[in-house]
């Protein structure tokens, strides 16, 4: 029978803003290549015309589940540029939003893992629990999902009062909420079966292909910045990597599952010891001339964020090495997999196009 | 496309729509069908579709108003474009609404789609959605609340309350 | 890993063809290399060094200067997680006829960011298996003939 | 009942004769009992009500499952009315017929399957009396209709003539003709203890133990061999929303798909009815309620099971489909067998 090519595209329930061209024998798929761009802005050039402080809402219209990280990345490349030192309360600050948002966003990877994989009420839990986190960042920052809180400089204003009981209550009705997830979904044989042993990516091969974040946890490499080169005081906190060596997606998803719980204990001890002080540091207009290069966990993997400067007050080149781009090598696990293995691979790797095609 | 096959074909077709908008109980009923099911098409075009997932879940839900996500393109009849469209998704997004069945209906949700919204200086995005599609209701907004949302499609039921039906051709 | 000592083996071990070498902030190191040698200073420091891990591959336009830069973060991933030493590999390639030895057979992870500068800048990677369009739509040569690479410096927005 | 006399009377003195007889015919056809059975009570309106109530009820239940309000506006009391919505928008869609598609099947595929869907219903008793047609191995027609549908499903995959569509109709021939063989077999246990396969009789012989409490595992292949029959979550791999789209419904739009929805609801209702009748013992229950009653909630209550299914686990793959349905149900109805036969001698008291 001859092999069957047909195009998973923009339009399909199991696939977001991206084309996946496969090649189909029978049940297998003997080719799977991803074709990004449905959503490339061009954010990198439009960067180049405008002022550093306008350019962060666009950066993180890039990756919008995730986007304290974005704005970190931005804002700390730029720091690094001025050579300012931000007072440790917007550190913490910046930890607790970070951490904020990477729950947000593996809640939201959660619900659409549960509906490709055909579990309606998978997709229904958690997109709601997120939005009672929305709440408290939207009390910290103003806004639902963009929020532009974390600027060049430290962070636009200091946190609300009574905003830490209100994020404790919701980390506590939260650890339940994760025992259901995993007694729903999670244990539950048949996602069991149809993720073990599903696109296995082998140590060594993760190195290769540059993969990072979760599907590079997922295959036994201990790969965390937060860890590896710790920012913003991540080193005064005890942090603890979830790794595990299968490297299928039950492994990657397992990985993201337990950093839910890690970045909740992760912002119950910031809240606990957070200095006080000022909370940003008065920035100048004209960055003067050279490079930064700056890395950030997020929730995706690493983001790398890289300026060069000519002393005006516009970025002369902005790079933004994004983990979704990275995990693009990814794709080819789906060789030989079966055609009902394509969702679960494809949203195993976390990809978000908007984050990919900038 | 000429065929375009209905439960009433050939002459019936024209009889049907004659009584269905002279009489207005009938013209009313046709109408309050439609409007209370919307069913959208699984469609993303950019960073918008965080807050069309907020506004189909538990907190916000949209299938209150009947739009139940139904998979394939042939059976929906609301389009929804979540954000900006760039050029290499406008043609598939022609394309889409092109097989949509009529009576079909659009919504351009978030500023990009409406006028370009902060990429409007992008080398590759389209402008406006109005080059491409006939849009019905515009959600303001980057991106905009799922109350919005919800709010954008109610003003879309109050316009199809009001629409004349004609069953021959798509309006 | 103290970075003094790698600066000084990539001198005595290629000499000339290592241009300006820095040191900035903690531990990242910037080398401007001459686009033939770049193979085997890649292949000596993924030996010697372990900079196995390709973190990003970026185009820089300088049309004052009528060169193109292209540079590699490189930094080392081993099974127990990250080395904090990244590498700015900058290679200067000239603006009329840009082209370099792709890096992709030492570094695997290189091959989607060196695809993606060729498609935005037309630096053209010498050895890279795959080519082809990968962000920007197929009808983009007819549409702007005259300048393919939007993010040349030449090639203005429209405000 | 002298309004129907007189309207005999009136026809009787009909001058031209064969206008009298033709009148007299309809007038006798529609007084008849068996067109009240069949229009009315277990007939076509009962079906359409019944099926209405089956899709709202899936809809609500599983949006409180999900935490969740779902349909509420349209009909005022909790949408009530978003069934007849969804149906008359569908009515007035334009049905999309695609030039490559094969026309004369990609449309008689709908009309067949809701035909034959409510064709199966004529069978299964509600009460004692309320039985379209008694026929006295009605067990074996519903195996006869129900054995058409892979074939049909496939003709609609097949017809639509593209990719996903195809992809679907082969999976739908995979599984359903995969499951019939242990759905059969776990019915053999029940008509081994009621030796008959009429169902009236079937339910006649159920007074004293219902069938599911003395076949416990031909029930359960039962229910699960007919969830794989109506290709519902987990069995839902003909129409993997994230893999081929809708499977072979993908080309259907418009009034065409209505009757296929309608067609796979009415599936829904019939798989409960023939499992109340087959295990729970149809219309037997105490007398404070009366039977059809009865057996249209135990109708209900299996319906919510298989409808709760859907809320609580994902899709099964396609590998693990076939496993299920060849190795395991296939043994567990063998089991079933073996221990009706066990049972059936128990009762005659072999032991």
């Amino acid at each position: 029978m001859s092999p069957l090519y047909f195009s998973v595209g923009p339009q399909h329930s199991g696939s977001g803003h991206l084309r996946m061209k496969i090649e189909l024998q029978g049940d297998i798929i003997l080719n799977a290549e991803p074709d990004p761009g449905f959503v490339h802005r061009g954010t990198e050039k439009i960067a180049e015309t405008r002022e550093y402080q306008q350019n962060v809402p666009m950066i993180e219209r890039q990756c919008l589940p995730d986007v304290s990280s974005v704005s970190l990345a931005y804002a700390m490349a730029i720091e690094e540029l001025l050579g300012i030192e931000i007072p440790p309360r917007a550190q913490f600050i910046r930890i607790i939003m970070c951490e904020l948002s990477r729950i947000m966003s593996h809640l939201y990877w959660l619900s659409i893992m549960g509906i490709f994989l055909g579990h309606s009420t998978m997709f229904m839990w958690p997109f709601g629990d997120r939005d009672i986190f929305i709440d408290i960042a939207e009390k910290i920052t103003g806004s639902r999902v963009s929020y532009t809180y974390i600027v060049p400089g430290g962070i636009r204003y200091d946190l609300p009062d009574k905003i830490k009981e209100q994020t404790i209550k919701t980390l506590d009705y939260f650890q339940g909420r994760l025992k259901e997830y995993d007694a729903i979904f999670l244990s539950n044989p048949i996602f069991e079966r149809r993720t073990k042993g599903v696109g296995v990516l082998s140590q060594t091969d993760a190195i290769n292909l540059g993969v990072t974040g979760p599907t590079l946890r997922g295959s036994g490499v201990r790969g965390d910045i937060r860890k590896g080169i710790p920012y913003s005081s991540y080193d005064q906190l005890d942090l603890e990597i979830p790794v595990f060596t299968e490297g299928d997606s039950y492994a990657r998803s397992m990985v993201r599952f337990k950093e839910m719980e890690i970045s909740s204990s992760i912002i119950r001890h910031a809240l606990d010891n957070l200095p006080d002080g000022d909370f940003a540091v008065k920035t100048r207009k004209k960055v003067p001339e050279g490079e930064a290069l700056s890395r950030v966990e997020a929730a995706r993997g690493e983001l790398a964020c890289y300026i060069m400067s000519d002393g005006t007050s516009k970025p002369y080149r902005l790079k933004m090495s994004t983990p979704s781009f990275r995990n693009l090598p990814g794709f080819s696990l789906m060789k030989g997999s079966m055609l009902a293995d394509m969702p679960t691979i494809y949203w195993s790797l976390d990809y978000w196009p908007p984050d990919a095609d900038r | 496309m000429d065929t375009v096959g209905n439960a009433f074909v050939g002459r019936l077709r024209s009889v049907v729509e004659k009584v269905v908008n002279g009489l207005k109980p009938i013209r009313y009923l046709v109408n309050w069908s439609r409007l209370y099911s919307l069913w959208p098409v699984h469609l993303t075009t950019a960073c918008c579709s965080v807050e069309f997932g907020a506004a189909s879940c538990p907190r916000f839900d949209v299938e209150r108003m009947g739009m139940l996500p139904i998979g394939s393109l042939r059976q929906c009849d609301l389009i929804i474009i979540e954000g900006t469209v760039t050029k290499k998704m406008a043609k598939r997004v022609k394309k889409i609404y092109s097989q949509m069945a009529s009576p079909r209906y659009v919504v351009a949700m978030g500023a990009c789609s409406i006028s370009g919204g902060l990429f409007y200086n992008s080398y590759n995005i389209i402008k406006s959605v109005d080059e491409i599609l006939p849009v019905d209701i515009y959600v303001p907004g980057c991106p905009p609340r799922p109350e919005a949302l919800a709010n954008g499609i109610m003003m879309l039921q109050d316009k199809i309350r009001k629409k004349q039906v004609n069953i021959v051709k798509g309006e | 890993m103290n970075e003094a000592k790698l600066i000084d083996e990539l001198r005595d071990k290629f000499g000339e063809s290592v241009g300006i070498t820095e040191l900035m902030g903690q531990n990242e190191i910037i080398v401007t290399v001459e686009k033939e040698k770049v193979v085997e200073i890649a292949q000596f420091l993924k030996d010697t060094y372990a900079l196995n891990y390709v973190i990003s591959v970026s185009g820089v336009d300088y049309p004052e200067e009528n060169k193109f830069l292209v540079v590699y973060h490189v930094s080392s991933m081993s099974e127990n997680g990250h080395l904090p030493l990244v590498l700015a590999l900058k290679v200067s390639v000239d603006r009329q006829n840009p082209s370099t030895p792709s890096l992709i057979s030492i570094w695997r992870s290189a091959e989607w960011h060196e695809r993606e500068t060729w498609e935005l800048f037309g630096i053209e990677f010498n050895g890279h298996p795959k080519l082809e369009r990968l962000l920007l739509h197929d009808e983009w040569e007819e549409e702007n003939p005259n300048n393919q690479f939007p993010l040349r410096k030449d090639f203005l927005l429209e405000d | 009942m002298n309004i129907v006399n007189n309207i005999e009377n009136v026809l009787n003195n009909i001058q031209i004769v064969e206008l009298r007889q033709l009148l007299l015919f309809v007038f006798g056809v529609l007084r008849s009992e068996l067109f009240f059975k069949i229009i009315f009570f277990p007939g076509i309106f009962t079906i359409l009500i019944t099926v209405s109530e089956l899709i709202w009820l899936e809809r609500k239940f599983l949006a409180k499952m999900q935490l969740r309000v779902g349909p509420q506006y349209a009909g005022r009391i909790g949408g009530i009315l978003q069934p007849i919505a969804d149906f008359v928008k569908l009515l007035f869609k334009e049905a999309i017929i695609p030039e490559k598609a094969d026309k004369k099947f990609f449309q008689i595929v709908p009309i067949l399957l809701v035909v034959l869907a409510t064709t199966t219903l004529t069978v299964i008793p509600i009460s004692e009396t309320a039985v379209i047609s008694n026929l006295d191995v009605s067990l074996l027609f519903t195996f006869a209709i129900l054995a058409i549908f892979p074939i049909l499903t496939l003709l609609a995959g097949w017809a639509s003539n593209s990719k996903y569509p195809f992809l679907g109709g082969i999976r739908a021939l995979f599984q359903q003709v995969s499951y019939e063989v242990p759905l059969w077999f776990s019915t053999l246990g029940v008509v081994l203890l009621a030796e008959s396969l009429n169902f009236v009789s079937i339910v006649k012989a159920q007074s004293s133990f219902w069938y599911i409490l003395l076949l416990p595992l031909g029930a359960l292949t039962f229910i699960v061999s007919m969830i794989a029959e109506l290709e519902r979550i987990p069995f839902d791999v003909p129409e993997a929303e994230s893999e081929i789209v809708m499977g072979w419904m993908t080309e259907y739009s418009g009034m065409n798909f209505g009757l296929i929805m309608l067609s796979l609801y009415t599936k829904l209702y019939f798989a409960s009815a023939m499992f109340t009748a087959l295990f729970l013992g149809g219309w037997l229950g105490p007398s404070i309620l009366s039977p059809s009653f009865w057996f249209l909630t135990k109708t209900l209550i299996v319906a919510l099971i298989i409808i709760m299914l859907r809320g609580v686990l994902p899709r099964v793959r396609l590998s693990d489909l076939l496993n299920i349905g060849w190795r395991r149900l296939l043994i567990f109805s063998l089991i079933s067998i073996v221990w009706a036969v066990m049972v059936k001698l128990f009762l005659l008291g072999v032991f």
